[in-house]
């Protein structure tokens, strides 16, 4: 029988944690119930997944998880609205529904042979760190280049998950750079926004594609940054976010000009946003 | 139960109690163990004034069977004017739902004050025979979930 | 070939078992579709529908889903449901405007089983106008009163008959069901050929509309558009093209269900983000949306305009917004060309 | 009434030329016969778009506090006593506001013509006479017998409060609520069933509400999210709970404009439950909106001997 793409497989919550101090971030862990379910969601880093909180709507995410992690995909979902603050509020071992992978997603297979930079501010890191997770795995490492990650918050207590990052600091395998808005007693990497980290750092743009995500400020003004290292509009890409209710292309809510950001997006390269009405 | 018997249809009504007078009264009535039926499910609010007319609808809307508003009586509101005020809106709920077409007796209002917890008992006891008289609500605002008419 | 009233009439009445049937009715002062039990309650000599039969494919209300919620766990549980139906008296505009839902409800990666599952399950009956309002303008759009597109059968009223014309497979197999058909008189024919010639009045000139909004997403013909629009949404509710919806749930206790319900762009809702940005948060950009999307970006998705000059949201606006000096502003804005 | 056109036409003229206001709202020739529609003029020259008849049916107030700048407005009776309301309700500047006051002598119901003529082709309006050409017959009615049902209950024809008076005053015509009357003598049942019907075509378009002066809510009860007062559902239930939860909130400040029955797009007869309050509001507290600044709203105040009769009786 055809898929109706209207209907959530039912996952559980097997985990509910707090990401962040100022208690707004949480990363939701889902288990898959069954084989088949896992299967069928089939999914690529930069993919999203519409979230049902049953008895109060449904929401869009995307996916944190790389598919390199069987069993189980991750939200980290920040508490602004109705479904979002359901979720925060919910118990382990709740079922909630998914419904996806939806949209496109990072074109890793254009990225192989290339050197990466990624650069995420604040929680807009979640598919940044897929896609992370994604190149350092083993099977997937030797595809691609040099990998360098820069990623800043406001606050030390606002970066997305620690741990990983704290592991990240001392593997040869990817350059981590983490900077905060202004100096914090303990931190003793950098201090600054983005976009002047960036100068700094001045990763090469040979052979190499930029990632950005972040607040709209933070794209605004990295992206001369990256222009000024010589990072042409086709290698980079960024992420875009919409209301979205169906994340099938039909319900009309998503549009930038003729796309629809969760069908045709939400993985867009410069270029191609330059081709778009700036209406985002 | 034995076969046969039907239990007695008793009415879910949603009581809108101010905080100072009628919810104080209805403390009393359990404390003073005077009797009164268990129909009601009890929302407190700070003053009758803060009572939305949307609380009244969305309460018939999602199938309660009667709605009750009580608050201090007149001159003796904690906050001065919040029930003289809640009068005038009162009036013209009232007034209004009956003219679209609901039942008398679906929404009552009164004044119980802390120190009448006898009369709070009867006043439940009233307009609890007085919804159950009326039926379930099968109101002009009961959604029924279908969500178009046909 | 032509059928009468009278015959077309019984077997109407004899399909009502088989199919829901809907045609159009006269209820509380409007003529509407709805479903009909009998041919006598068809209101065959109305001129349009007040509102579009689209809510026959695509509802203003549908479950999409139930589900039931006992502590921890889910049950939930698909609502769609589909029965046979015959779509009796529609126009060729709105014939024509579910050819374009089509190309919403399917793309490139996904079918909306909702939607179709009704649509293939569905016969449409077109019925030909033989009066054109003032405020019609299907003729500008590529359609004509008497257009077949769209439909599986199309009749002609010629009075005490129809004239029938089958157009798909689908129509064919249905007339088989609807009795004998016999030939027109010269005079029919003469009358077939007058409706068939027809052509609305009122005119717009869309013939470059796409091209020109290419360039004028800047223009600042929008500035000045959308001032005196309320921006409700009787335009698009009236709207036999119009799709756009949202998604939500309603749940009484542990008891709830998804349903997706008509949305329009008008709406400043329509796209705020939960963190309060709003890529259209001013009236301007919505108009602006709304023309682009049935101008411009409909065309270049699916390569047809999605406007079929049925006039509904002329007479439905309050304050007059008229979608035809919309269009001709476009036509005479002038584009700065780089 | 040509005579009113011309001095709309040089007020605004006036208006604009010397700066004192950035634009002039008010009506032009609407793309439908015996329809107009609301115009901002910005610049003098373009104030020969302006008309004045009985066509100019939306109230403009609506407007007023969504047009950024030094504002001038053409006002109705029922335009003005809204502008009042909005004024007492801090809504609007009184200095950024230009009031053009005209007398009303009431609109034309054009539903009420196209119900018997079908949609209109031509029409022309010449000494109190309406003559239509329609799609189904041609017919020519008395201006009286076609006029909107607000316009026939207009207590305030002539604007309560102006910088700028254009032409003569209209006779205030005797009016009680006859028509809340005829349907409070209904049976109950009979007025459920009239209530039904009506909501039953109700399509939450928010027509009604987005035309309504009064309605200016940065989010109204209808758009919240939590709590979710009202479902999508367009049942004549949900429907009902929307239009009776608008005309509690309009008790005591709807204006009587009629803006919203006029702006249905479904004809539902919205103005029957907002004329039933503002009877009541009359009835119990003696108060009717925007006739006067000294005024304060019926809802805002309270008397020690307000009517109680509906409390439970015990």
């Amino acid at each position: 029988m055809e898929q109706n793409p209207y209907l959530p497989i039912t996952m559980k919550l097997i985990k509910n944690m707090c990401e962040t101090e100022d208690k707004l971030i949480n990363t939701f862990t889902l288990q898959f119930q069954n084989k088949q379910d896992e299967e069928n969601f089939k999914y690529m880093p930069g993919q999203f997944a519409e979230l049902s909180a049953y008895g109060h709507g449904e929401a869009p995410f995307g996916i944190a998880t790389s598919p390199t992690e069987p069993g189980i995909i991750k939200f980290s979902v920040a508490k602004v609205g109705c479904v979002s603050n359901a979720l925060h509020l919910m118990e382990e071992g709740t079922m909630v529904g998914v419904r996806g992978p939806m949209g496109n997603y990072y074109p890793m297979e254009e990225f192989k042979g290339k050197n990466l930079v990624i650069i995420g501010g604040g929680f807009a890191f979640t598919t940044l760190r897929s896609m992370a997770v994604y190149m350092l795995d083993e099977k997937h490492r030797a595809d691609y280049g040099d990998i360098t990650v820069i990623y800043g918050a406001r606050n030390p207590g606002l970066l997305l998950y620690k741990e990983e990052l704290a592991e990240w600091e001392t593997n040869p395998n990817i350059n981590l750079v983490t900077t905060i808005d202004r100096p914090a007693e303990g931190w003793t990497k950098h201090v600054g926004f983005i976009p002047t980290i960036t100068e700094q750092v001045a990763p090469s743009s040979v052979n190499t594609y930029a990632v950005v995500c972040g607040p709209p400020a933070m794209i605004k003004y990295t992206l001369p940054v990256l222009e000024k290292l010589g990072f042409p509009p086709e290698r980079i890409y960024t992420s875009l976010e919409m209301r979205m209710k169906c994340g099938l292309g039909i319900c009309g809510r998503c549009n930038i000009g003729p796309k629809y950001v969760c069908k045709d997006g939400p993985v867009f390269s410069m270029a191609q946003l330059k081709e778009l009405p700036s209406e985002y | 139960m034995i076969m046969g018997e039907t239990k007695p249809y008793e009415p879910k009504i949603a009581a809108f109690l101010c905080n100072w007078c009628s919810y104080a009264g209805a403390d009393l009535a359990g404390v003073g163990r005077f009797q009164y039926p268990a129909t009601i499910r009890t929302i407190r609010v700070p003053c009758s004034g803060r009572i939305n007319p949307l609380y009244i609808l969305k309460a018939m809307a999602n199938g309660a069977d009667g709605v009750l508003v009580s608050g201090c009586h007149p001159g003796d509101c904690h906050y001065m004017s919040g029930n003289y005020v809640a009068r005038r809106k009162f009036a013209l709920i009232d007034s209004l739902l009956k003219h679209v077409g609901l039942e008398e007796g679906r929404v009552n209002f009164s004044w119980v004050s802390a120190a009448e917890g006898v009369r709070f008992a009867e006043v439940v006891k009233g307009v609890t025979e007085r919804v159950a008289a009326l039926g379930p609500n099968t109101g002009v605002f009961k959604v029924d979930g279908g969500g178009t008419d046909e | 070939m032509k059928i009468s009233k009278e015959k077309f009439g019984q077997s109407f009445d004899a399909l009502t078992a088989e199919y829901q049937v809907v045609a159009p009715v006269s209820e509380a002062g409007a003529v509407n579709f709805k479903t009909a039990k009998s041919f006598s309650e068809v209101k065959q000599d109305y001129l349009n529908s007040k509102l579009p039969p689209k809510s026959l494919l695509f509802p203003q209300h549908e479950k999409l889903l139930s589900y039931v919620k006992e502590g921890k766990d889910i049950t939930v549980k698909n609502e769609l449901k589909v029965g046979k139906t015959v779509l009796f008296g529609i126009r060729p505009c709105d014939a024509k405007a579910m050819l374009l839902l089509d190309k919403v409800f399917k793309n490139d990666q996904y079918r909306d089983p909702y939607y179709f599952d009704r649509r293939d399950n569905t016969v449409i009956i077109g019925l030909a106008c033989n009066k054109i309002a003032p405020t019609c303008f299907c003729s500008s759009m590529g359609i004509s009163p008497a257009c077949s597109e769209g439909s599986d059968l199309l009749l002609i009223d010629l009075g005490d008959s129809y004239n029938v014309e089958v157009i798909t497979e689908k129509g064919k197999e249905l007339l088989a069901s609807l009795g004998e058909l016999s030939e027109l008189s010269a005079q029919e024919q003469a009358l077939v050929d007058t409706v068939k010639s027809a052509q609305t009045t009122s005119k717009v000139d869309v013939s470059t509309i796409t091209a020109k909004l290419d360039k004028m997403f800047d223009n600042s013909y929008w500035d000045t558009l959308h001032e005196k629009c309320l921006g409700c949404n009787a335009c698009s509710f009236s709207c036999p093209t119009c799709h756009c919806f949202d998604i939500s749930e309603e749940v009484i206790k542990s008891e709830g269900s998804r349903v997706r319900t008509w949305d329009a762009c008008m709406a400043p809702l329509f796209t705020l983000h939960g963190s309060g940005h709003n890529p259209r948060d001013k009236k301007k950009s919505r108009w602006r949306q709304r023309m682009m999307h049935k101008f411009n970006y409909f065309v270049h998705n699916n390569g047809d305009i999605a406007c079929v000059g049925c006039g509904r949201c002329i007479k439905g606006c309050p304050v007059n917004m008229d979608i035809r000096q919309a269009i001709d502003g476009v036509n005479k804005a002038e584009v700065v060309v780089d | 009434m040509n005579s009113i056109i011309d001095d709309i036409r040089a007020a605004a003229r006036q208006l604009l030329a010397d700066g004192k206001v950035d634009v002039v709202i008010g009506y032009e020739k609407g793309s439908l016969p015996l329809k107009s529609t609301p115009c901002f003029v910005r610049s003098p020259q373009d104030a020969d778009k302006l008309i004045w008849d009985e066509t100019c049916e939306n109230n403009l107030a609506t407007y007023a506090a969504q047009t950024a700048g030094k504002k001038a407005i053409i006002a109705k009776g029922c335009d003005s006593r809204a502008l009042m309301v909005l004024l007492q309700e801090n809504q609007l500047v009184r200095d950024d506001l230009y009031i053009i006051g005209v007398s009303c002598p009431g609109v034309i119901d054009k539903n009420k013509i196209e119900a018997e003529t079908g949609e209109i082709i031509e029409a022309t309006i010449t000494d109190g006479k309406v003559s239509v050409k329609g799609i189904a017959c041609d017919k020519e009615y008395n201006f009286a017998d076609v006029k909107d049902a607000t316009c026939q209950t207009c207590r305030y024809p002539n604007p309560v409060i102006v910088d700028l008076k254009i032409g003569g005053s209209v006779e205030v015509p005797q009016s009680d609520f006859a028509d809340v009357i005829a349907l409070e003598n209904k049976s109950d049942a009979e007025r459920k069933a009239y209530f039904k019907e009506q909501m039953s075509k109700c399509i939450r378009c928010y027509a009604c509400r987005n035309a309504c002066p009064m309605c200016y809510c940065q989010e109204c009860f209808v758009d919240c999210n939590a709590p979710k007062w009202l479902t999508g559902g367009v049942d004549s239930a949900e429907n009902l709970l929307f239009q009776t939860g608008r005309a509690l909130h309009l008790a005591g400040r709807c204006v009587e404009c009629g803006a919203c029955s006029r702006a249905c797009p479904q004809g539902v007869d919205i103005r029957a439950l907002s004329r039933k309050v503002n009877k009541d509001v009359k009835e119990m507290y003696n108060h009717e909106s925007g006739i006067s600044e000294d005024i304060k709203p019926a809802l805002n105040v309270y008397s020690a001997d307000d009517p109680e009769e509906f409390l439970v009786k015990e």
